[in-house]
């Protein structure tokens, strides 16, 4: 009965659908009316991660920005405290996700998504084992992609650490590398990843094709002390050079060309004077690196022991062969986050975040200039709230 | 109420009155009447998004006149215009409708406020004038109702405002 | 080998979880570390639900707040644009989700699933044809309970309108109900629905346990016109009659005892001054019923005309069998939606939402004495964005 | 940062350091500790919430001693309390730790800030402090982590603060 009643209906419809388009057949000519697409990537737009909103927690957004028009172009939108990554080539955007069958509860689903970027839109999907690290807020370190495109690496947490091989080219899991207890994906070679440990040391691997790691080395002592002076988990990659920064105000430079990675002389971001004044890194993402000038910028405020995710006030920029602060940038507003992208007319960005009984205008991308340091202006009601920035 | 608008949503009133069955029919049918005007997902060459005439009005304002009747996100502020959807959304083949003035030709036109579905709210530049709104037993008309009827997902980006027809 | 080490891992847990266990021996006694319980649902409890939030819009929040104390009791969280209802036992809560297996794409599931009313937790779930109706903002006449439990009715919207009948008690879909284009579930009887056609009559649907329309009859004119002087889809309910208000401020009352429902004669809101004043209803559910005092109570506002969803400043309360105003409550901050409890000692709740630029403090919820008037106080910060209140 | 959690993290990192695979068994157990004393699904009678003594403060400020580690909405103001999780949530038996100074006492006691799971973000209260945060390389201390483990949904509704002992 139900069968029938949908086939009259069809009929009807269709029948009606044509005495419509012919009453309409006077209409002006439609508009342009369609779904945009993008252009290739360009060396300012910024994509702002926004892994939870204010009312809800299940719904991450990717949000693209063209950094010289601080207009929104699209976003992406997946699930539960999402991470992306964007190939080198610039063609296509990867997403990690979370889903829950009944939203909040229920069956978990753990996906790496492609998306094409141009349209923004899924063009295949890998299910992946259903425990990938979830933490805020997200950042590089917990998703990378190999130079060649081939290989997609997802940090695990169960809280044991590993990390899932997704074979981007036949689009399947390939394999699982174990971190023996050390966090972060952050890839330094081919077919080489570094690892922080929880004593200070950096663990090196070397994987293959199948996803397998194929040789682990640590360093010998580390290179950092956890306890006394705990540094960020992302450095600032200059060449072969992670710059990792700390809670206070100290660089610890490791070169990623030597197996196992061998840790430089440390030194400090802050004068004796500045660090009595209580200048410090700090926010969720308070370290960017200008690869092609040798640079690192660092989220700066003045604060106490633990403040290192107090929003920053200014962005001091070094350079790091001189070991040198070379320039400073007082921001408009308090930033969370900075980026900074790495074309010939670089862009330093730094993203504000409403604190709780403050500004009421939601999250600002304020962008300058970096070589003269100049405010170029800002783009407001940003959604949700993002926490991690990143770009071509 | 204006004149199009509601002779069409009486012929269906009539129609209802007599043979209920075809009040849903027609009001299929009202949402698609666009459906020939967008086959979206099959454009190949890019067309020029509609742009202001000059005395338009800003159409990133809530002010705009084609928004006389409009609830949700500015799809400008969100990727898209007016006129188009935000790269990856679908855009919806029906809408809701309502008719509004254009300062320019003083001319009325019926506006079809068209979602762009599948990606969750952008909330960019929320907009809502309510200007011939009315509740669900006028489906057509109603800007509460979730318009992603003809995609395959009822979640809502953003929402544009294309022009349909001159007002008769 | 993966299967080994997990062996190993589980091995090893218990055996330092013993270790663990007895290395905190001596640590002080547990605290009331547990999950709390809710005591039966009193008068006072107010129900919100926030079908979107401002960053997201897949995870519908059914917020549950004591009106006495205006303290939060808990919440449930959905899918996306979710209803609920209260069962007449006060012992089980029923939300109607839909959700998408990529969060805001891929497959459809709708469900109805069954709430344990104390543990808010879900005691079983039906699946239902994935055409529920989706409206902002959700109301009354979305879904309803029989007033046996036995049944629950879901209305469809695809954008053809029909009726989904899930059988409670069996935990399964019984049937499906034409509303032959009308629209809204609002039972009048045992196993009688009204709903609302487009040219302004009412539909009386009798249907049985099977979920099948069993009769149906048409009122022989329409009671409103929509075209001239549309009513809200909700009326307040006094007795068996029904009284619809509309956006020039009439009210149109209704019959439902008869079959088929018989229209009586409207009567006013406001005086001929008020009107001139601009006074008129609005918000997103601006009607309370007080059916043991045979009273109804407006959100009202001055405004012209398509403001019939903007925020009232007074509440005017109307006595039905005199037809005439005997109260007016003057907001303290303009509201949204309007509630009133039904016991005794009832109590007015009138909702605040922020408008664009105004408002930082997000969500309040105002109380008031009825009987007095008087201000009780207000409770900020409720989470997401309730448009709709409801209570026992 | 304070003696025992470093005591313990300590120990577990000279494991790491000679064994890495128990460093992350050492981080289940630490998380685990409590385990024992949350037999939360199969309590029958209503337990008494820890209501704070004179002089601790007030729980639902963020600035009430035990949240100095905290990251979250706080339980108190979603229907839980302190060491209580709001209905129908899922009380994570794993945990970050802080250590904090009670007032009262000028004790300083290990807190677990277990997080209640499987309803979508409460959002009220938030609250963020950060004494003894430490990046993911120190899981254990790391109050950006969903702390969910052991139960069946990783998403937060809020935190609570429990005492898990006194720091020795």
């Amino acid at each position: 009965m139900r069968a029938g009643f949908h086939t009259l209906l069809n009929v009807l419809c269709a029948a009606l659908w044509l005495a419509a388009a012919n009453a309409f057949a006077q209409t002006p000519p439609p508009e342009g009316v369609r779904v945009r697409e993008l252009g290739p990537v360009a060396p300012h737009w910024v994509f702002l991660v926004s892994p939870a909103g204010l009312d809800s927690e299940i719904s991450t957004k990717v949000e693209i920005v063209d950094g010289d028009s601080l207009q929104m172009l699209g976003m992406l939108t997946g699930g539960l405290l999402g991470i992306a990554a964007l190939s080198r080539d610039r063609k296509f955007i990867f997403t990690a996700d979370t889903f829950y069958s009944r939203g909040s509860r229920g069956d978990r689903t753990d996906v790496v998504t492609t998306y094409d970027a141009r349209r923004l839109a899924p063009v295949r999907e890998v299910i992946i084992p259903p425990k990938r690290q979830m933490h805020i807020p997200p950042d590089s370190s917990a998703m990378a992609l190999t130079s060649d495109g081939r290989l997609l690496l997802v940090a695990n947490l169960t809280p044991a650490t590993s990390i899932t091989v997704v074979d981007i080219a036949n689009n399947q899991v390939a394999g699982e590398i174990d971190t023996a207890g050390c966090t972060g994906v952050l890839l330094s070679g081919p077919r080489r990843l570094q690892s922080l440990c929880g004593d200070g040391a950096m663990l090196t691997i070397d994987f293959n094709d199948s996803g397998k790691a194929v040789g682990a080395k640590r360093m010998a002592k580390p290179f950092f002390d956890p306890e006394k002076d705990p540094v960020f988990s992302v450095p600032a990659m200059l060449g072969k050079t992670a710059y990792f920064i700390s809670y206070h105000a100290m660089v610890y430079p490791v070169d990623w060309s030597s197996d196992p990675a061998t840790a430089q002389k440390p030194w400090p971001l802050v004068t004796d004077a500045e660090r009595k004044q209580g200048w410090r890194p700090g926010g969720y993402q308070p370290l960017g690196a200008y690869a092609p000038g040798g640079l690192f910028y660092v989220l700066m405020h003045r604060g106490g022991e633990w403040t290192h995710k107090q929003f920053g006030i200014e962005v001091w920029v070094y350079d790091a062969a001189r070991k040198q602060r070379v320039d400073k940038i007082v921001l408009p507003r308090p930033a969370a986050e900075i980026h900074v992208t790495q074309d010939r007319d670089p862009r330093l960005f730094a993203l504000s975040l409403p604190e709780p009984g403050g500004m009421a205008s939601g999250p600002t991308l304020q962008s300058f200039a970096t070589k003269t340091g100049r405010y170029l202006g800002a783009m407001d009601q940003l959604p949700g709230f993002p926490m991690w920035i990143f770009g071509p | 109420m204006d004149a199009l608008v509601e002779r069409v949503t009486r012929q269906v009133a009539m129609r209802t009155s007599r043979r209920g069955m075809l009040a849903l029919i027609g009001r299929v049918i009202l949402g698609a009447i666009a459906l020939p005007l967008l086959p979206v997902e099959r454009v190949a060459a890019r067309a020029h998004a509609a742009e202001p005439a000059p005395g338009e009005g800003d159409p990133l304002s809530c002010d705009y006149w084609r928004y006389c009747g409009f609830d949700g996100s500015l799809c400008g502020c969100c990727g898209g215009s007016t006129t188009e959807c935000p790269p990856g959304t679908l855009m919806s083949p029906t809408s809701w409708v309502g008719t509004c003035r254009n300062p320019v030709d003083g001319k009325e036109y019926i506006i079809g406020y068209r979602d762009c579905c599948g990606k969750d709210n952008c909330g960019r530049c929320f907009c809502q004038n309510n200007k011939g709104d009315l509740p669900l037993y006028r489906t057509q008309l109603d800007n509460g109702v979730t318009w992603c009827y003809g995609t395959s997902s009822f979640v809502v980006n953003c929402t544009t405002a294309v022009k349909l027809a001159l007002k008769s």
